[in-house]
């Protein structure tokens, strides 16, 4: 088998880069003269996903491209690869993160509103340098505070292609049967809609809809976070 | 933990370490899981109780992590109601206002320095249940929201993005699940790319630093033909590498009437800049050429 | 095959670690009650190069142990994945290009004069490297200092076939409009505009004295004037 057709540059490439390359990236790679459309890198990259059948490895899918990555059910013992435990996050940053990833572009103070709770500036700093969230505007209201959005990076680190791959957000449910100890319950109530404001469902998914998200993807319609056929 | 070789294994292990307490776990093995008692035996604040308040035989030094394990007071309320397995819908006020407010004398007493936020809930919440145990009157009832619903919202939309983060905290993640390659790229040969430059870029570099010249007047660009100028540096490139040089080999025939011209307009304009030397052995004699230093 | 084989968790470790491993690191992989000896990992490693065969990488053997390594056959492409972007010129470089365009044969203290301020070694330097400027002579003046001009390839690389198909310098009189035509952003142009028209300047200043220009800073930070770094 040749060992300069397309198929090797990209498994050659993808192993060098140590991060995900889009497919705008991987044709970069070739002059001008010879540069495979994206539908070559497509069918290309689908061979090199195949040829991972039964390897310690994979190719996937995430929003900064593509990248080979350990098969998660190796961790155990590529773990020990490495002296220190993987970073470990706190409640309160994960409270925070999810709260941005969901609800962004949100501000400090409709975390803080939710969560019943300051958020501490370490919190905010953290996930900054990491960079896993970065302001994309601020709030026309007094004070202009900082709107947070979550990035490519963020969905990278998680294993994501876009926001829609989020868990999805439990429902709320309906306040009509409220029960307990209130004395007196009178059929009135029921007509009264429970959760005036509810966010429910619909407006949980206009979020993904959001420029800013960094997750404008040059295919958003890529079925499977896998490409290998396993 | 075996590897197995050959064999896929159905379920892949799991992280070696234990999984993370979560800190309900924490708290009732500090305090004790709560047990029913089957009769009150003491009414507080109008309320039953039939449980000791195991929470009031918190060893000091627990208290920190006790508090630490609370992410606010809508947490530490989502941990009171969930404890007695209720529905947030179902809660009944005074009771978990009587538990929290436990708490928060605990840490008072502790002199924890209680966050503002455990306070205000404390307030929100005795004025919840001091509207239940108002008599309610028919007229106003209907247009009425029940005085839970506001703090029942707030606890159901905190649970869910609580929720949400031990979802993004169970997500595969790098560094932790998995790893992206990184191997030995091959020996580069690294060509550094050399900048483009646009004409217009040029000119307009040109244009800044002649007109910063006009302004100081004492730096006029002559506006000489170019094909001369040219011209000047090709005789001196010619005249570079010998010494004496034959006037007429300096001239192409080929070139025209016009190429003799600015070739003998460039030696002229040479010879008056000093940069040639020309010399003439004898009257009508062959003329030779020569760069004033070589 | 397997995903969690011995071969598998090699593959996986190897591709993840960015760096050599020794058979006792790789061994160290493992619990001590189902470690590989040493005989168990050649083997295996030996079908993990096998596996190799047709790919863009493979498995070599070094000093400090064992890594995968991306095949040199593929340095073109792959070496594009670092390649940088491709610096820009200086202000000052391209005022000096263009005075020698444009009045050669001409002396660095010609173009200092007209300029107003010094022009840095690595400026020529780099011009020459570029070999857009040669020298073609010396004037016969104290210090006989180098004349230059252009070459055939700062021609070629305008598409001219000689300098007098260079833009008439009338025509760059109209510069607003000319730059307003371009995107163009120079360094130190920003400061600049607004130093000519000043009225403050006392004329008496001498040109080379002038520190007002803007440029005027340049000498001393070579490392800018010049293109590349090395």
């Amino acid at each position: 088998m040749g060992e300069t057709g397309l198929v090797q540059i990209l498994e050659g490439a993808l192993m060098a880069a140590g991060e995900a390359l889009s497919l705008q990236r991987l044709s970069q790679l070739f002059d001008e003269f010879d540069r495979p459309d994206n539908a070559d890198l497509r069918e290309a990259l689908e061979e090199v996903g195949r040829r991972c059948e039964g390897r310690g490895y994979e190719l996937v899918h995430v929003a900064g491209g593509y990248r080979f990555q350990v098969r998660q059910s190796l961790s155990t013992w590529v773990g020990r690869l490495w002296q220190e435990r993987p970073p470990r996050y706190s409640r309160a940053l994960l409270e925070t993160l999810s709260l941005i990833a969901y609800r962004q572009p949100i501000t400090r103070g409709d975390i803080e509103e939710i969560r019943g709770v300051a958020v501490s500036t370490n919190i905010i700093k953290t996930l900054q340098e990491r960079d896993w969230v970065r302001i994309v505007g601020h709030r026309d209201v007094p004070g202009r505070p900082a709107m947070y959005a979550t990035t490519r990076q963020f969905l990278d680190y998680f294993n994501l292609k876009s926001l829609e791959d989020l868990p999805p957000l439990a429902e709320i449910k309906d306040l009509d049967n409220l029960s307990g100890d209130l004395p007196l319950e009178l059929p009135g109530e029921a007509d009264e809609p429970a959760v005036p404001e509810a966010p429910g469902v619909p407006s949980e998914l206009s979020v993904h809809a959001q420029p800013a998200t960094g997750t404008a993807d040059e295919e958003p319609r890529f079925a499977q976070d896998s490409v290998s056929a396993d | 933990m075996r590897y197995t070789d050959g064999v896929k294994m159905t379920s892949p292990p799991e992280s070696p370490e234990p999984p993370a307490l979560r800190p309900a776990e924490r708290v009732e093995r500090l305090l004790g899981s709560p047990q029913q008692g089957e009769m009150p035996f003491a009414i507080v604040m109008g309320q039953e109780m039939t449980e000791l308040p195991k929470d009031l035989y918190i060893p000091p030094q627990a208290l920190e992590v006790i508090l630490e394990a609370f992410e606010g007071p809508l947490d530490l309320l989502l941990y009171l109601i969930r404890r007695q397995n209720l529905d947030i819908l179902d809660i009944g006020v005074a009771e978990i206002t009587s538990q929290y407010m436990q708490y928060v004398e605990l840490m008072d007493a502790m002199q924890f320095e209680l966050a503002a936020e455990y306070l205000l809930m404390a307030a929100m919440l005795a004025e919840i249940k001091s509207r239940m145990l108002l008599p309610r009157s028919s007229e106003i009832e209907e247009d009425e929201e029940d005085p839970r619903a506001n703090l029942i919202r707030r606890l159901q939309e905190y649970e869910r993005f609580k929720q949400a983060a031990e979802e993004i905290d169970a997500l595969p993640r790098v560094e932790r699940d998995t790893w992206v390659a990184k191997v030995e790229p091959p020996d580069l040969k690294r060509d550094r790319p050399l900048p483009d430059l646009d004409m217009r870029e040029l000119l307009v570099a040109l244009g800044e630093v002649l007109r910063r010249a006009d302004m100081y007047e004492s730096h006029q660009i002559q506006r000489e033909s170019l094909s001369t100028r040219e011209r000047m540096s090709d005789v001196l490139e010619v005249l570079r590498s010998s010494k004496f040089v034959p006037f007429v080999s300096l001239f192409k025939a080929e070139e025209g009437r016009l190429g003799v011209v600015v070739t003998f307009l460039a030696i002229m304009e040479l010879i008056k800049e000093s940069l040639v030397e020309v010399v003439q052995t004898e009257g009508f004699g062959p003329i030779h050429v020569k760069a004033r230093v070589d």
